[in-house]
C-alpha cells in the first residue's frame, strides 16, 4: 500500500447523494478507486453511480468492509460527519467540505486525539491521490498525474495540480499526491505527511507547497532540517498578500506578524529545501 | 468578518461584561446630544483599523459644544483608506490601571487560548515582543470550556490586585461565554481598566468572526458594515466570490485560493521592477459557471487602476468551456477595453480556448503557462499605463 | 429520586416530546370531568412503583362516568404498599406498535448509553434476557452529546420504519438533552408508540434523578412526593439522614453506607434462623452530633415493627462520646422500652462507653465487636417478639 | 515507595480553608504525611496548621513540588478542583467530596483518559493509608492500622476502618489500606488497585471489601481468577438490602437485577476468594 491507501482500498462516500458527491463518485471509480458504498440518511437501499447507498457508515462499514471515507456533506454538517466515520472504526477519513467552523474542528481534533486509530484529511482540501494504484480519494483531477518517484504535499488545492501538473509535464512522476487543505486546524500536518514521505519506499523526492498563515510551514522546516534526507523543493504563495487580511482559505492569513511568505522561505531555505518563487520552475529544482 | 468596537462593546454587554455606557452617532449634532447626559466623554471614529488614536480619530470633549466640534472633525475623516462614518461617544473614565485580555483560536494546539497581560492599552503582539514576561496564556478546553481556576491561574500571573480577582474572574469566563457563542477567532478586550472607583471596566473591544461559522450566526450579517469595504468586495461577497482589493495594476481572476495567491505573486514577481503588482485577489471558486465569472470580470473592471485583466483557471470542476462563455458574455456587455490573458487549463480547456479565439475580440490573448501568462498581463499593463 | 409519571412525562412535554396531553386527578369527580373532553380515556395510578397494570392501577374508560368509577377504584388502592393518592387521566391512544427507548448510566463506560428495542411495553431487563437481540445501544460521549446519526443507527437497529426515522430521531435527541439537563441516571419512555395515525408519542415515562445532584436541582424538590414513602424516611431527609426502612424488627443505627449495610447484613445472618431481619437501613453520616442522633434514634423507634435497636458505631469523625450523650437525650425523651445494644470503636469511645455504663438505664447493654452486638440485638427481639 | 505514596510524597490539600479540610489536615500531618500546602482561590498567603495556602492547584504545585492533591471541597465544586489538579499536573488527586454529581464524574473520567499520568481515587471515599510509611492521604483513622503484609481495598468507609481495626488485632499489619469509594463512576476499580498489590512487593495477601451495585466485584473476580497469585479474601455488603432502593452510596444499589451481593460473592468464590459472611471473620481467613 502506498501511504494512504492502494488498489484494496475500500471507500465509501459521505453525502453520495449530493450534486458534488455525485459527480466526484464518478470520477473516483473512473480513476479506479474502490468505492464500495454511499451514506445518506434516509436513503439506505437506493444506488448512486452503481453503489449501494446506507442509511449510517456503521451500516455502510458493517456491509462493506471499508476502511476509508470521503465526506462531501455541507460544512455546517461536516463535523457530525466525521465524529461518525471516527466512531464507525474508519481508518481514514478524507473530508472535502467547506466552510467548516473553527470551533468544530477544535473538538474534532480533540476528539481524534482519543481515537489515534483514525486519521484525518482535511477539511477543505483537495484529498489524496497515488497514481501507481490508480487511486484518489478527493477531488485531484486524475489527468494532471503519472506514475513516479515525487510525493507532493499542499495546503491547496487547484494550485496543486498545477504543480503536479508542471512535474507530469516535466517528465516527474508523482508517488503520492496530498492536499492536506488551508483551514487552521488540519487533521493531518505537513509534518505528518513528510514523515512518511521519508519512510515511503516509492517516494525519493518531495515537494512541498504552502501558504501564508500560521506556521505549520516553519514546524515542517524545522522537521525537515533535523529528520528528512530526501530532498525537498518547495512553494510558499502568498508573498503579494497584505498583512491582516484573509486570502480565501480560513487559515491565509498574516497576523500579528505571523505567518508572512518570506519567513516561511527563510525558514525552509535555512532548512536546505530549495525554494521555488513561481511554481512552474519546481520541477527544475527537482532535477 | 470584524466587528466595529461599538458592535464589540455592545456584544459584551449582552454578555454581561461592563462597558462605558456611550452610544454612537454619524452626526456631529447627535455627539453633541450624547454628550449632554455624559460629562467628559470620549468620540472614538468606528472604522475597521488599528491606529485609529495615532491618526486622531479618538479625542476627548469636557462639553456637548465640544463634542461636537470634535465629532465634526472625525466623520468624515479617512483612517488607512478608510472612512469615517461612525463615532462612538463614550463617557470617559478615570483610568487607574489598563490591562489586556483576550481570547484567540492557537492554531497549533488546536485550542482557544486566554491570553492576559498587565500591560494594556498597547498592541499584545508588541508586548509579546517587548516584554513576553508580562503575557500569561491559558489553553481552554474546547469541549469543556474555561474553568474558574484557569482566571485565577491569569489573574494571579499578570499580579493582579487580589480584590478585583472576582471581577477580573467574571468577566474572563462572560468572554469566553461571549467568543464560543459567537463562533469568534478573537475577542478582546484593550485595555480592561480598573478606574479610579476601584470597577473593571472594557473600555475598548475587538471581535472577528470565524468566516467559516457565518452560515450558522444570520445575526451578524445585520452588523456587517458595507461602508467600511470597498463596493466591489460587497459586490463580490453577493455573488459569493472571494475578492480582496489591492493598490496593483493586474485584475486576477483565478479558481482557488491558492492559486489564486500565486497568480498575484507571479504578477509582482514579474512586475514590480515596473512597480506593477496585482489589483486583486479573486477565486472564483470551484464549479464556477458562467454568470459568476461574468460577476467577476464586473467586480474587477470596477476598479479604475486596472490597466490589465489575467485570468487563470485550471480546470477540476470548473470547465474552461464555461468559463470562456462567461467570458465572452461578460465582455459583450461591458466592453472593456483593457488588455485581457487568458490561460485555461484542464477540463475543457481546449473548448474553452477554442471559444476564445473563435470570438475574435482583439484585446484578449491566450497564454499557456502561468509565467507566459504573468509575463504577457505585466507587459499589456506597463503599456496601459503609458 | 424517582418522578412520577405525570412530572416525568410534564418535563418531557417541556422539551418537547410529544406525550398525551391528559392530567392528574385526586378525586374521581376531577378524573370524571378532565374525561370529558378527552373521549376514551385510560386512567392511571400515580405510584413510584412498577408492576401498576398487574395491580389493577391501569384502566380504560369510554365516559366521564366510568372514568369517575374507574378512578374511584384505584384512588386509595394500595400498590407493593404505597397507596394511590392520584390518577392521571389520559387520552386512550390507538397503538399500532410499541417501542422502548430510554437512556440510562453505564457505570463500567462511564458514560451514558442511548437503549432502544423493539419490543416496548415490557421492562428492558426482561427483554434484555429473554431477546437480547431486540434491543440496539449507542454509548453517548458525556462531552459532546448525542449525535444524530447515532439516532439513525438505532432506529435502523431495531428496524423501524423508515418514515419515522425524524420524529424518533428528534424524540431521542430531546430525551438526552431532558436526561443531561435533568442530570438524571433514567430517562425511559415506555412504550413509545406508533398510533394509528401514524404518530409517535410517549406514552409512559419514567425519570430518576441523580441524588448527588439534587444541590443543583432544586426545582425537583417541589416535585418530590412525599406521599409516596414512608413518613419515617421524610423526616430521616430533612435531619440529613440517609434512612431506608425495611420489614425486619432491630433498629439499626450506624455511621456509614457500607457499614450500615454490613451491620444489617450480620443482623439477618444471626436472626435469619428465628426471621429476625433489619428494621432499616439507618446512615448517621460523618462526625454526627448528639442532636442528629436523637433524631435518628426516634425515627428508628416510630416504626412499630422493632423489638431492640443496635447501635454500630466507628468512631473516626463521629466521636464515640457524642453519639452516647445523643443517645441518653434521646432516651430521656422517648424513654423507649425495647432493648438496645451499643458498640463504639474509635474516637472517645471508652468516654462514650463511660456515659452510657454511668447511665444506669436498665434496658441499655454494651457489646465489644460487631458479632457480639448482632447476637445480643438478636437475641433481644426474640424475646422482645415472645 | 508503596503502592500510592510514601514518607516522601508532597501532599497539598484543596479546600484547606474549609472545616473538614483543615481538621483533616492536622490529622494527616500528626500521622506522619509531608503536607505541604493548601489550596484556597482568595487566600493564598494564609497559613492554615502551619502550611501555606496558595490560591492556585499550579501556584502550589509551582511553590512546593507538590505532586498529590486531597480534596475537601463541596461536591458541586468537586469537578472543578479535580480538572485543576490534572491540568497542574498532579500525579495522584485523592478526591474525598461527596455528593458529586454523576455527571460530573463522567465528563472528569473522559477527561482523566486523555490525561494518563495523573490517577484519581474517588470521590466519595476514605483516601489510602500506608502504615510503614506513615502516610495517609484521606481520612482513614491511623490508629487503626498497623505495618505488615496486608494489601485492603474498599468501597466503604467505616467499613474498611472496621476491617483494617479486625486485622490489627488480630496481629495482621497491613501494607496499604485504601478506600476507592462508593460511587458509580470511581477514579480507580478495584482491578488496577489488585494489579498493583500483586506486583507490590510489600503485600502477601489481600482484602477486598464490596457492596452491592454495579459489576464492578465481577471484574475484579475475573481479574483475580486469570491473573493473582496473591491469596485474597472478600465481604460484600449489602446481602441484606432489598432491589431497587438506594442503601446510602450513590453506587450501592441493586438495579434490573444486576449488582446483588450473591452474584458478587459467587462471582469471587469461583475465582478461589475466600468469602466472608461477616467481616470480622476476614483476619481468620488469611491465616
Amino acid at each position: 500500500m502506498a501511504i494512504f491507501g492502494s488498489k484494496d482500498t475500500k471507500v465509501i462516500v459521505q453525502g453520495i447523494t449530493g450534486r458534488e458527491g455525485r459527480f466526484q463518485t464518478r470520477l473516483m471509480i473512473e480513476y479506479g478507486t474502490r468505492v464500495v458504498g454511499g451514506v445518506r440518511a434516509g436513503k439506505g437501499g437506493e444506488w448512486v453511480e452503481g453503489v449501494p447507498v446506507f442509511d449510517t457508515v456503521k451500516g455502510a462499514v458493517d456491509a462493506t468492509g471499508a476502511d476509508t471515507s470521503i465526506i462531501y456533506v455541507p460544512g455546517p454538517g461536516a463535523a457530525d460527519a466525521m465524529y461518525e466515520a471516527i466512531d464507525a472504526g474508519i481508518r481514514l477519513v478524507v473530508c472535502i467540505s467547506d466552510p467548516v467552523p473553527i470551533m468544530d474542528m477544535m473538538k474534532v481534533s480533540a476528539y481524534l486525539k482519543q481515537h489515534p486509530e483514525t486519521r484525518l484529511i482535511g477539511p477543505n482540501c483537495p484529498g489524496f491521490l497515488t497514481p501507481s494504484d490508480r487511486v484518489k480519494v478527493g477531488i485531484i483531477p486524475g489527468y494532471v498525474a503519472t506514475p513516479g518517484p515525487v510525493g507532493v504535499v499542499s495546503k491547496s488545492g487547484t494550485l496543486t495540480y498545477e504543480v503536479i501538473y508542471a512535474l507530469t509535464q516535466a517528465g516527474l512522476g508523482q508517488s503520492t499526491c496530498i492536499g492536506i487543505g488551508g483551514d487552521p486546524i488540519p487533521g493531518t500536518n505537513f509534518i505528518e505527511v513528510l514523515e512518511m514521505f521519508e519512510s515511503d519506499p516509492e517516494t525519493e523526492k518531495v515537494v512541498l507547497i504552502g501558504e501564508i498563515g500560521g506556521r505549520a510551514e516553519i514546524d515542517a522546516a524545522a522537521y525537515i532540517k533535523s529528520r528528512m534526507t530526501k530532498p525537498v523543493a518547495a512553494f510558499i504563495a502568498g508573498r503579494s498578500a497584505p498583512p491582516g487580511t484573509r486570502m480565501g482559505h480560513a487559515g491565509a492569513i498574516v497576523e500579528g506578524g505571523e505567518g508572512s511568505a518570506e519567513d516561511k522561505m527563510n525558514a525552509l531555505r535555512e532548512a536546505g529545501v530549495r525554494v521555488a518563487d513561481n511554481p512552474e520552475q519546481i520541477p527544475s529544482l527537482l532535477k | 468578518m470584524n466587528l466595529h468596537e461599538y458592535q464589540t462593546k455592545q456584544r459584551f454587554a449582552e454578555y454581561g461584561i461592563p462597558v462605558p455606557m456611550g452610544s454612537t452617532a454619524t452626526t456631529p449634532d447627535e455627539a453633541a446630544e450624547i454628550a449632554r447626559t455624559l460629562g467628559t466623554v470620549v468620540v472614538k471614529a468606528q472604522v475597521l483599523s488599528g491606529g485609529r488614536g495615532k491618526a486622531g480619530g479618538v479625542k476627548l470633549a469636557s462639553t456637548p459644544e465640544e463634542a461636537r466640534e470634535v465629532a465634526n472633525q472625525i466623520l468624515g475623516m479617512e483612517i488607512k483608506g478608510l472612512t469615517v462614518h461612525r463615532v462612538l461617544v463614550d463617557p470617559a473614565a478615570h483610568i487607574e490601571k489598563e490591562i489586556y485580555l483576550g481570547i484567540v483560536n492557537d492554531r497549533s494546539a488546536a485550542k482557544p487560548v486566554l491570553i492576559a497581560s498587565s500591560e494594556g492599552g498597547v498592541e499584545i503582539e508588541i508586548v509579546a515582543k517587548e516584554n513576553p514576561k508580562a503575557i500569561v496564556r491559558e489553553h481552554i478546553d474546547p469541549v469543556l470550556g474555561l474553568h474558574h481556576y484557569q482566571t485565577m491561574n491569569v489573574a494571579s500571573g499578570i499580579n493582579l490586585p487580589r480584590e478585583h480577582w472576582n471581577a477580573f474572574s467574571s468577566i474572563a469566563l462572560k468572554l469566553w461565554e461571549c467568543y464560543l457563542d459567537s463562533d469568534a477567532t478573537l475577542a478582546e478586550i484593550n485595555p480592561l481598566v480598573i478606574t479610579a472607583e476601584n470597577q473593571l471596566i472594557a473600555l475598548d473591544g475587538k471581535m472577528v468572526i470565524d468566516d467559516n461559522a457565518l452560515l450558522r450566526h444570520p445575526e451578524f450579517e445585520a452588523l456587517r458594515d458595507t461602508t467600511a469595504e470597498p463596493e466591489a468586495e460587497t459586490r463580490a461577497r453577493e455573488a459569493g466570490i472571494a475578492y480582496v482589493k489591492l493598490n496593483g495594476q493586474i485584475g486576477c481572476m483565478v479558481n482557488g485560493a491558492g492559486l489564486a495567491m500565486a497568480t498575484m505573486d507571479m504578477v509582482k514577481l514579474y512586475g514590480e521592477a515596473d512597480g506593477i503588482g496585482p489589483a486583486n485577489f479573486l477565486d472564483i471558486g470551484g464549479g464556477a459557471q458562467a454568470d459568476r465569472v461574468a460577476a467577476a470580470l464586473r467586480i474587477i473592471l470596477s476598479d479604475p487602476n486596472v490597466k490589465a485583466v489575467l485570468f487563470n483557471i485550471f480546470g477540476g470542476i470548473t470547465r474552461g468551456d464555461e468559463v470562456a462563455r462567461g467570458l465572452l458574455t461578460a465582455y459583450n456587455e461591458i466592453k472593456p477595453d483593457v488588455a485581457m490573458v487568458i490561460r485555461l487549463v484542464g477540463t475543457n480547456a481546449e473548448e474553452g480556448m477554442e471559444l476564445i479565439s473563435n470570438s475574435g475580440i482583439p484585446n484578449l490573448t491566450g497564454a499557456s503557462t502561468l509565467t507566459e501568462a504573468a509575463r504577457m498581463a505585466v507587459a499589456a499593463a506597463k503599456e496601459g499605463m503609458q
